[in-house]
């Protein structure tokens, strides 16, 4: 059933890299009520969500779209089938401003092209604004995102090129300089959001400890702590208590392999 | 009430879109009227400001033809694809030539709305601690006048040409929606000109039989263009489906600037409209974008007060 | 989804309003909740804001019963028959009582989408050379961050509890309406707790079938409330009929403070519930408010797509 | 048809004074666009007009109705009968941010319960704000009314209460002090309005001379200028070609009395 699928877990795995990444972000959506569903790989891992771990959670889709009901994973985060069947269709400056400004948006859960220790994210350029050297999408609704969701998820593949010590651009604030100076900023100017608490790699699952910093507290079956070392651009804090993460279980692995990505637009 | 403002898109874009014009073409992800952008390369227009919260393929399209001489954006990509090739070729490295002017998407749609509202402002809880107020001076702090603090705000926009997609729209422009709704309210109220590309043209009596469902009135609509299959490869709820083989068959095409070109060509500057590109795709690929069944949404009563 | 929010008037109102809360029982001449209105005045609530833009006769009412220590609107009367007979009692003269906050009609309405947008303040062009921010030094002016000008802002408004009526909703509390909406669904995201009373609870399948109908989605919502001719003398569209003749009826009643007590005895205090005042109104004056005729919306399709 | 109504127009001049009122301020609509509509008189002046000289007219309900064709007239501005059939239906919010602070009404139809020269408009009170003699019912929409529309019609009945040298509270603003600071003072704050530009009274109709003033143009039938005076505040402006309203026709009469206002409601 795997057979073809590059970058597996581990020799025997059964599972590639991706598909771990995929299932342990779904994973962390348990008991979450209001999720709001970022283009690209938080998509698919907020829809494994909502068909194990998360039944009840509300799906909420920038293009303004409150208690989706997805028959497939769209392609795209705008899609009709994100439409049929859901609760309520609103335009989008009723989904940005009451919805998550207002401050009924659980988990933000989000992407990125580069994220430093503070969880502070780049999706805009890499190199100098005026003369990029790669142009990347821009903040979407990240920005607005990562400052209203009450806290903020991420999932991203590591590397050295994406996991740096400096970002080019700060397009969607996360701890900031550290986890005391964006209380006490987000406290001054009112933010709803606590910033972000989780990031999924495809090697394992970081939180943010005391001082705001990204922890690694699980390691993917297969990964090493060699590789995260070497696919980071800082020192890694690593738990006292790091833990493996538990491998996908077969209902999870079929979800995404027969339902939600039978052409492996997201696992490849 | 008003006379037909029916018109050819041949006729509504020349008659409607000048050079150095600011036109938005709306619609998030669904109803973006590919037609319309075709038309405008076609009739070769120049020095265009492309407002769009997601330039989407279509400005990509457009900037390809070289019609534009600004972007104004909230998220530049192919969504779960990749990047927009076209677009990038001429904003990365020493050779950028096309001016980009960057928002978030809530920061587009408050200007928008600030537009569409005549304001001069809108504030928003945003671009707190991000780098974007650094790189757009027009994203700017306010104070609140309660002493509670300062937010960001945006400025109106106010293009000079609002084209939108519809389901179905009057003869008048009064025009239905239903689905995903974007901020394309806000963009036509937004605008100088308005034109809506539909579906289907319906009667008066239809609109006014669910008042509730209609998001744009024609008072603010120049031209109403029929235009089955028009926003193809976007998609129109109940209608077709979202093309998303077109949207990865334009990731290798657009790599190729020789490549775009020749799509450009046979797809564009060789048809003279939507009828025949329609038919270009062949009866095959548009059946297959029909939904896979039907999903009504009930009517109700508004009752009869006499 | 969600577990059922379905409650009893009585323990809705008992659980969700405190004494001083701000409360804001919504609609515009249209869904204007009376027998959540009617289910206070029986609990005797005290020092309570009402905010409402039209305070109509229910507010007067509940000023006629004590149950209110401020006012916050934007107009104060009975549309087409003159005042408000009991709140004018306690608003003339020396002895006024009844402190009012005072704005326009868009200044509520913005004052409502502030506090769902969890906004320090919104701008608006009105109050230019008007006396009311004099009276009032919560309409502030401000200058806008791009030089061009001073507009004023009003604050946003965040009601304890906001109470609005409805053709339909699901035990969720999710929520649709059609016909005049009002400010309903921005007093609704602005408030802390909201009841929905509406005329009939229907199945989630129903909402799902036409999101686009939604104005409140039930995660905002605390209690769902079933209470046929709930509205009354307010109008249902597609229900029943605005009752003018009850309008009319209130202005004499209302101007004797003797028989206003009277009423509220006959009609509120002596009744236990909802149910049992419109058994008092009787089928015939029931009937009579029926529409005259059935006007149906006709269903769109939303496609299914699997 | 008309025995027992009061206040006829002359002797036997077979209308009210009311009659007249209204039907001079339906005319004055001709040729008018978007007309919002207020509360009262305005109410079935527009409804007159739409029914006779501008049948194209859009009327627009502050209750958020655009394109409105009420099947009978309402005693509300919000009735079901001005939804049903009607073009479109918006939130509040909408109309008053997006149709009237957007520019698109052409006139705005207002009552008034006083009066001055210039058109300045009070609906909160008589006498003193924090205890008046009466309070009336505030602004509704009136103040961003008169801002906003490109003009702005009123209806009203002279008495010398409510046509006032000095208003006591001026809740709409019409020409200020006069013309020349209101045309400043528009210009530079950026109003869409040019202010009032008809009142129409049960004895005659008022335009606005260069000055900013009122000036009579019109006389009903069966009025005076002695009436005029003596129910004024101020020593009007009276137009060199003063000319008598001309008389309210059959179909006139016959809508108001059959169709508008079958129970004499507004005509009293």
């Amino acid at each position: 059933m795997t057979a073809g699928r590059p970058g597996t877990g581990g020799a025997d795995a059964g599972f590639t890299k991706s598909e771990m990444m995929i299932v342990a972000a779904a994973r962390e959506l348990a008991g979450q009520r209001v999720c709001f569903v970022g283009v690209g790989l938080p998509n698919i891992a907020v829809n494994l969500a909502k068909r194990t771990v998360a039944p009840e959670m509300e799906l909420v889709y920038e293009a303004g779209v409150f208690g989706a009901r997805p028959a497939r994973l769209p392609l795209s985060i705008g899609d009709p089938t994100i439409v049929t069947g859901a609760t309520a269709v609103t335009s989008m400056w009723e989904l940005f401003a009451y919805y998550l400004q207002g401050g009924l948006i659980d988990v933000g859960f989000l992407g990125a092209a580069q994220i430093d220790r503070f969880g502070n994210i780049n999706t805009t350029v890499i190199g100098d604004y005026t003369r990029p050297k790669t142009r990347l999408p821009g903040s979407g609704g990240a920005c607005e995102i990562a400052i209203n969701a009450r806290q903020i998820f991420v999932i991203m593949r590591q590397s050295a090129r994406s996991f740096v010590d400096r970002i080019d651009f700060r397009t969607s604030p996360g701890n900031l300089g550290g986890a005391e100076k964006s209380e006490r900023i987000r406290r001054e100017q009112g933010w709803l959001g606590r910033g972000p608490s989780v990031v999924v790699t495809d090697l394992g699952i970081w939180h943010f400890d005391e001082t705001g910093e990204m922890r690694l507290d699980f390691l993917h079956p297969g990964a090493t702590l060699d590789e995260v070392r070497a696919t980071l651009g800082w020192a890694p804090h690593v738990s006292a208590s790091l833990a493996p993460t538990p491998a996908p279980t077969e209902e999870e692995l079929r979800l995404i392999r027969d339902e939600l990505d039978p052409e492996g637009m997201y696992t490849k | 009430m008003s006379g037909s403002k029916v018109a050819s898109m041949r006729d509504a874009i020349a008659t409607l879109v000048c050079d150095g014009d600011t036109v938005a073409i709306e619609g998030f992800t669904h109803l973006i009227s590919f037609a319309a952008g075709h038309e405008i390369i076609r009739q070769r227009r120049r020095d265009l400001v492309l407002a769009r919260m997601t330039p989407d393929l279509i400005y990509d399209q457009m900037v390809a033809a070289g019609v534009a001489r600004r972007l104004i954006f909230s998220w530049l990509g192919n969504p779960g694809v990749g990047g927009l090739n076209a677009i990038r070729r001429v904003t990365e490295g020493a050779d950028a030539s096309l001016e980009l002017e960057e928002y978030s998407h809530f920061g587009m749609v408050a200007r928008y709305t600030a537009g569409a509202a005549n304001l001069p402002f809108m504030p928003l809880r945003s671009y707190f601690e991000s780098d974007l107020p650094r790189v757009n001076p027009l994203i700017r702090p306010i104070a609140s006048p309660y002493g509670d603090g300062t937010v960001y705000a945006v400025p109106p926009l106010k293009p000079d040409v609002t084209v939108i997609h519809a389901q179905r729209a009057d003869a008048a422009g009064n025009t239905q929606v239903w689905g995903l709704l974007g901020c394309q309210k806000e963009a036509a109220f937004a605008a100088r000109r308005v034109i809506v590309v539909v579906e289907e043209l319906v009667d008066e009596a239809v609109i006014r039989a669910d008042p509730n469902r209609t998001i744009v009135p024609g008072i603010v609509v120049d031209a109403v263009v029929v235009e089955p299959w028009g926003a193809h490869p976007s998609y129109v709820q109940g209608r077709y489906d979202r093309d998303n083989r077109f949207y990865r068959d334009w990731d290798p095409i657009s790599r190729d600037p020789a490549a775009t070109d020749a799509w450009l060509r046979e797809w564009v500057y060789d048809l003279d409209g939507r009828a025949a590109y329609a038919e270009k795709l062949g009866q095959e690929r548009l059946d297959s974008l029909r939904p896979s069944g039907s999903a009504p949404s009930g009517a109700v009563d508004y009752g009869e007060y006499r």
